[in-house]
């Protein structure tokens, strides 16, 4: 399903500091996994995620995804891979705190101009899904924590997407919280969803329902 | 159908606009006041080209005056003879007038002196003939003033008649036979209208003698070789034509209008810096909107669409906004100080209003000196915020 | 001392222009006039009906056959009745410095000096003795002649003078005349006894036809009287050719409404109705004249179907007969479609035009050419 | 020199579109001589964004100057009333030597600017992006023609003299003329007719076959038969006068400007019809292009044929 082959990745911070962020990674993630990076900060965990994502370009080597070679997709191809296969669930949700909660919802949606009924269809779903249909016209900005969360959740998955991407999805949630997060998690198996999480929460690990672990060090795996 | 129009990103677009107040404010303050201004500008001097050139419709074609001594002089009336001769002429007037001191009020009145038979170079005196009755007026003298002269005159207890005091420092005594009503607000503030003989006795004028002398020329072609003639018959007079008076006019005009032209490129291309500048300078928290919304599947066109979805409701409505203040600004105000700096001939003719002339070419005119320049300006911050990497910039 | 001179010079200067503008040359009377016709109307011309007091110094009596004396303003009134009337007995004049009766055909003439003539271009003055004629030139310039030959001058421009002055009566006099016999006189005048002005001015004072007139509108409405009125000349209304503003140029295609001074119709039957076509400027309509055919099937087909054909006059800007007109060809003019025929009812004013407007030739309706009129496009 | 604020505006938007235009040319250069697809190197991301720089630019150039193209037609017609002699835009053309030039380059350029987007929404509607190459290669070349268009615009506003008498359109668009566009009227009316008619017969067929090589060809044709067409007989009836062919004059009001939907039909119709065998779209969008452009080639054929038939139904003749 996912497939990362000889990834090196660099980021230029200046010209004369070159940081190597991925350091030929080879990865391969299976249809319906859960599968979690491990590793502190910096590690590398997200700039996998990316890739995966296709946020950016490794510098070298091939991400495959699907049997499709998305890291060579054009900008705009690679935006369309997003939106129809990858939700993404940002660390700091990354909501537009001003929109209101169904308005956060449908940004994915918004350049498609669906059929205003069929855009309702998949926002009262994922609403109902996620339990955040008695919020729906809040403002994101006044929501605590949690429920923003949901609402990110929602929106990853508004689109119904095969892959789930979390990157640090419990660094701002209390414990009870986190555990209700892992309950999602366990829909969305069920689901038959790809999942990859970033984390270094050890409440993740050795979960039953992860399948597979890895864990990242100075953009190296640590078998 | 994908050329539909996207409602949703319309919709977003002006959230965004609202959520970047200050910033879209100012924008849209520049914007409207550019348009706002060109508009009126153009207004104007739409404005003033009809009235300068219903005015100069009005007024004589050809006006010969005697000049001895540098100064005006009255006139023979027997030039009338030799002008009516000139190939082309229609028609020539002697006219008498003149300008009447009256100490007691301290006004000028100016007087005119028509004589009922003939043709008349003003639509007013027609009015006034059909109205009074010349002949009686001849018989014992007497004279005709505007609705404000009169009020004047009963200030000083001059009722039933004036004493004009003649050259020679007798007086003369005229009788008010009526009023009447001017065309216009200045007309009947200061006019007096009576036979031409008793003007030119109170004027101590000789009864063959005329102020000037105006001609009717029915082929406006005509009336630039018609005033050469004259002033070969009599190289003694000064020819006013009427195109004289619109050369000059029209000069004045463009003069102001060339200044304001130079401005108005100066102008355009600051407003194209501002509005670059702002569109480039982007907060934060706008640098990770955009990041969210390519992370979650917008693609850069999307976001090129929304930017100029956002510069078209802006520019848009900056512009209507625009337009409509400058229609009340110059139609409803009457354009002050605006006006002011285009009206450079109000010492040639003292007060008009700047009639309602609604040229739908004019918008277009000012959509496109305001609208593409705008859009022009918003294209390469635009682009550099689509193409923002969203990876870095929502972390 | 300069202040002095200053002053002597500006008296000097102030004597000058008062002097000279006191010995103006005035023709009216500044001695009892003699008057010999009969009755009020001694007081006019018996030819023109002008005031006899204030041509005085211009002014003429004769004896004609059959006729009581009459007396003129001007040789050129004289002229003008010598035509119709044989002379019975000598000439008049009255000297222009004196101001006494002498015998015409004695005199010096003095013609073509700066002062205007009497009905006439050129003055023509009398003087009794040669001398006061030669200080006259002197002043005044022109040249001194014998009677016969100031007469043969005024028999010669009499119908060029006639021309101005008639034009100078339509545009003037007769519009005064009619407005002050409509508010001032009398509606029921019987005209058929009065042949001559001065008959009927004389009249209208002492058997009271009008409320009380001055010279000027006295004069005025007497030739209206008689020369409008009475001989039934149909008043001339400045016709312009109207145009709808659906109209267009079968040449051009222009819509004519937007180029009023440049009108021109051609009016023909069609099934029995009267049509017409506009054009945009007379070589358009020639063009069409010449091949009506050629510009599509508007029922024309042969001039000999046009009934009336009529063009704009460039200065009146009236509605004239086309086959009469006079058109001046090659002009600095332009007409809405470049260069132009341009019409003109009289002869002269085609001429004059001609002058100012660098014209090449002036030519008639009939000696237009199709050769003409498409060189006109190059 | 005429310095109108209608002609400021242009001058000032061309002002724009040339600074843009060099921009876009710019980086069309960069793109076209380093576009590599299969590149990883950070040099090929950044040629792709620049790539979305220049779309956009050309994109704007071309929006405004459809519009533009309208007003500058408008702007002939104002001026056309200060020229003596001109009485429509046709003698403001002809008032200089350029005039005729800019207007058959305004056209192409729009021709060629309209291809230009079919191409590049073709090319982003595929991964591969096969034609970013050839659409940049294209804009280098378009760009000297929009400069050329810009230069030769102001020469010609410079030229142009109010005092000089230029040739009203009777003259120039008329059968006795000797000028160059006279020769069309030597091409007879029926025979003219047939090929108008006839081409347009051949289009429809050539849809339905689905030749688009053909179909494209009879579209090019199309667009000069119809000019023809329009001068020589069309607007005959259009002004309702046999004489008058000015192919200007139908722009103005008192012919309800209905010049403007003529030539907006034609241009939409030809242009969707010739571009079908320049682009390898996909099935949906060629039958798509095909239907645009048979609707227009139809609405501008009903639209001409309506005034003959009009006029012989009111009064019973053929001019």
């Amino acid at each position: 399903m996912i497939e990362l082959k000889n990834v090196n990745k660099n980021y230029e911070v200046n010209k004369n500091n070159i940081v190597n962020a991925l350091q030929n990674i080879n990865i391969s993630i299976q249809e319906g996994e859960l599968f979690v990076l491990k590793g502190a900060s910096g590690s590398g965990k997200s700039t996998v995620l990316s890739l995966i994502a296709a946020l950016s370009k490794p510098t070298s080597g091939e991400v495959i995804v699907d049997a499709k070679q998305i890291s060579k997709l054009p900008d705009n191809f690679a935006s369309e891979y997003r939106r129809d296969n990858i939700g993404f669930i940002f660390q700091k949700y990354n909501l537009i705190p001003t929109l209101s909660v169904s308005e956060n919802i449908l940004l994915p949606l918004v350049p498609l101009n669906l059929p205003a009924q069929e855009a309702q269809q998949k926002l009262q779903r994922v609403m109902k899904m996620f339990d955040i249909s008695h919020k729906a016209e809040a403002v994101v900005k006044n929501l605590s924590g949690g429920e923003q969360q949901r609402v990110a959740i929602a929106r990853a998955n508004v689109n119904d997407p095969k892959i789930i991407i979390a990157d640090e999805p419990t660094a701002n949630l209390d414990e009870r919280l986190s555990l209700s997060f892992i309950e999602i998690l366990k829909e969305l198996k069920a689901l038959k969803k790809t999942i990859v999480i970033a984390t270094h929460d050890p409440l993740f690990f050795n979960l039953d329902c992860v399948d597979r672990e890895i864990e990242l060090h100075k953009g190296n795996i640590l078998s | 159908m994908r050329s539909k129009i996207n409602f949703y990103l319309i919709e977003y677009a002006l959230n965004a606009l609202l959520r970047e107040k200050y910033k879209s404010f100012f924008i849209m303050s520049i914007f409207t006041l550019l348009t706002f201004l060109l508009t009126s500008v153009f207004f104007i001097t739409n404005s003033i080209k009809y009235e300068l050139q219903s005015t100069v419709d009005t007024l004589p074609q050809i006006i010969v005056q005697k000049i001895k001594a540098g100064r005006h002089y009255d006139i023979d009336e027997s030039v009338v003879d030799d002008v009516l001769d000139i190939a082309g002429v229609d028609d020539a007037v002697a006219r008498v007038w003149g300008y009447y001191y009256f100490e007691n009020a301290g006004v000028n009145f100016s007087i005119v002196g028509i004589d009922a038979y003939e043709k008349q170079y003003k639509k007013s005196f027609e009015n006034i003939i059909e109205d009074f009755d010349f002949a009686t007026l001849e018989q014992t003298p007497s004279m005709v003033v505007g609705r404000g002269v009169k009020e004047i005159m009963k200030q000083s207890y001059y009722d039933e008649y004036f004493n004009f005091i003649k050259p020679d420092g007798s007086l003369k005594r005229v009788d008010v036979a009526g009023v009447f009503d001017g065309q216009t607000q200045l007309e009947s503030n200061d006019m007096i209208v009576m036979p031409k003989e008793t003007l030119k006795e109170i004027f101590g004028m000789d009864e063959m003698q005329a102020t000037d002398i105006v001609v009717k020329v029915k082929n406006p072609q005509e009336v630039s070789t018609v005033a050469a003639k004259i002033k070969l018959i009599y190289p003694d007079t000064r020819i006013i034509t009427t195109q004289d008076l619109q050369i000059s006019y029209q000069n004045i005009f463009d003069y102001k209008s060339g200044i304001f032209l130079a401005l108005f490129v100066i102008a355009i291309f600051t407003f194209f810096i501002i509005i670059y500048d702002k569109a480039s300078g982007l907060s934060s928290e706008e640098k990770r909107e955009i990041g969210i919304l390519k992370a979650i599947g917008w693609k850069i066109d999307d976001i090129l669409k929304e930017k100029f979805y956002e510069a078209f409701i802006l520019s848009l409505f900056a512009y209507l906004l625009g337009v409509i203040l400058a229609l009340l600004y110059v139609y409803l105000f009457q354009a002050p100080i605006l006006r002011d700096i285009f009206v450079g001939y109000s010492q040639l003719k003292t007060s008009f209003e700047l009639p309602f002339i609604f040229d739908l070419h004019t918008l277009f005119l000012v959509f496109f000196l305001s609208v593409p320049v705008y859009v022009a300006a918003i294209i390469i911050p635009s682009w550099k915020i689509a193409t923002l990497e969203a990876d870095e910039v929502i972390r | 001392m300069p202040m002095k001179k200053i002053v002597l010079l500006m008296l000097l200067l102030s004597s000058f222009v008062l002097s000279s503008y006191a010995k103006e040359f005035m023709k009216i009377a500044s001695v009892e006039p003699v008057l010999v016709q009969k009755g009020e109307q001694k007081n006019w011309c018996s030819v023109c009906g002008m005031n006899l007091k204030k041509f005085y110094k211009t002014s003429y009596i004769a004896h004609l056959k059959d006729t009581e004396p009459r007396q003129y303003c001007s040789i050129r009134c004289l002229a003008y009745d010598m035509q119709n009337h044989e002379l019975d007995g000598d000439i008049k004049v009255v000297d222009a410095s004196t101001q006494e009766l002498i015998d015409a055909k004695k005199a010096y003439y003095v013609v073509g000096s700066k002062i205007k003539g009497t009905m006439s271009k050129v003055s023509k003055l009398a003087f009794a003795s040669k001398e006061e004629a030669q200080k006259f030139v002197k002043k005044y310039r022109g040249k001194i002649v014998d009677f016969a030959s100031a007469l043969k001058m005024a028999q010669d421009s009499l119908k060029t003078d006639s021309a101005m002055v008639l034009k100078k009566k339509k545009k003037k006099i007769y519009p005064m005349g009619k407005k002050v016999f409509q508010k001032m006189c009398k509606q029921d005048i019987d005209l058929s006894n009065y042949d001559e002005v001065n008959q009927l001015k004389a009249d209208i004072t002492t058997k009271k036809l009008c409320k009380h007139l001055k010279e000027k509108q006295l004069q005025a409405v007497a030739l209206y009287l008689l020369e409008v009125k009475k001989a039934d000349t149909k008043e001339e209304v400045a016709k312009h050719i109207h145009v709808t503003k659906d109209e267009k140029c079968p040449v051009c295609g222009m819509f004519v409404y937007k180029y009023p001074r440049w009108v021109a119709q051609i009016v023909f039957i069609h099934n029995n109705k009267e049509k017409h076509l506009s054009f945009d400027g007379v070589a358009d309509m020639m063009k069409f004249y010449f091949h009506p055919n050629k510009w599509g099937d508007y029922g024309v087909h042969d001039t000999k179907e046009m009934i009336k054909i009529t063009v704009t006059d460039y200065y009146s800007q009236k509605s004239i007969d086309a086959t009469k007109a006079f058109y001046v060809i090659g002009s600095d003019i332009y007409g809405p479609m470049g260069n132009e025929l341009i019409p003109f009812e009289y002869e002269d004013e085609a001429k004059t035009f001609s002058m100012d407007h660098k014209g090449r030739k002036v030519v008639k309706f009939e000696d237009i050419t199709p050769s003409e009129i498409y060189e006109l496009d190059e | 020199m005429i310095l109108t604020p209608e002609v400021l505006a242009i001058f000032i938007l061309n002002t724009i579109f040339a600074f843009f235009a060099t921009i876009a040319f710019v980086l069309s250069v960069k793109i076209f001589l380093h576009w590599n697809i299969k590149s990883v190197s950070q040099s090929q991301y950044k040629l792709e964004k620049q790539s979305y720089l220049s779309a956009t630019i050309i994109k704007y150039i071309f929006a405004i100057k459809v519009p533009l193209f309208l007003f500058f037609i408008f702007t002939l017609d104002k001026i056309s009333k200060v020229i003596t002699g001109a009485m429509c835009g046709a003698g403001v053309v002809d008032a200089t030597p350029y005039g005729t030039y800019l207007l058959i380059l305004k056209v192409i350029n729009l021709y060629v600017f309209a291809y230009w987007l079919m191409l590049n929404s073709v090319d982003m509607k595929n991964e591969e992006q096969p034609y970013t190459k050839l659409k940049f290669g294209i804009y280098i070349i378009a760009f000297f023609l929009l400069m050329g268009e810009l230069v030769l615009e102001g020469v010609m506003f410079n030229s142009i003299d109010i005092d000089k008498m230029v040739s009203c359109c009777g003259t120039i668009y008329s059968s006795t003329a000797s000028s160059y566009i006279s020769n069309i009227f030597s091409i007879d009316t029926g025979m003219l007719l047939f090929l108008f008619y006839g081409t347009y017969v051949l289009i429809m067929l050539f849809a339905l076959l689905k030749n688009k090589y053909l179909f494209s060809i009879a579209n090019l044709f199309f667009i000069i038969i119809s000019i023809i067409a329009i001068i020589v007989f069309f607007g005959t009836y259009i002004y309702q006068l046999p004489t008058h062919h000015c192919p200007f004059c139908f722009l103005q009001k008192d012919y309800y400007y209905v010049g403007y939907l003529i030539y907006i039909f034609l241009f939409l119709g030809t242009f969707y019809g010739v571009i079908v065998a320049f682009i390898d779209a996909k099935k949906e969008q060629m039958q798509r292009d095909t239907k645009i452009s048979l609707v227009f080639n139809t609405l501008l054929v009903l639209l001409l044929s309506a005034y003959p038939l009009i006029y012989y139904i009111k009064n019973g003749v053929w001019l």
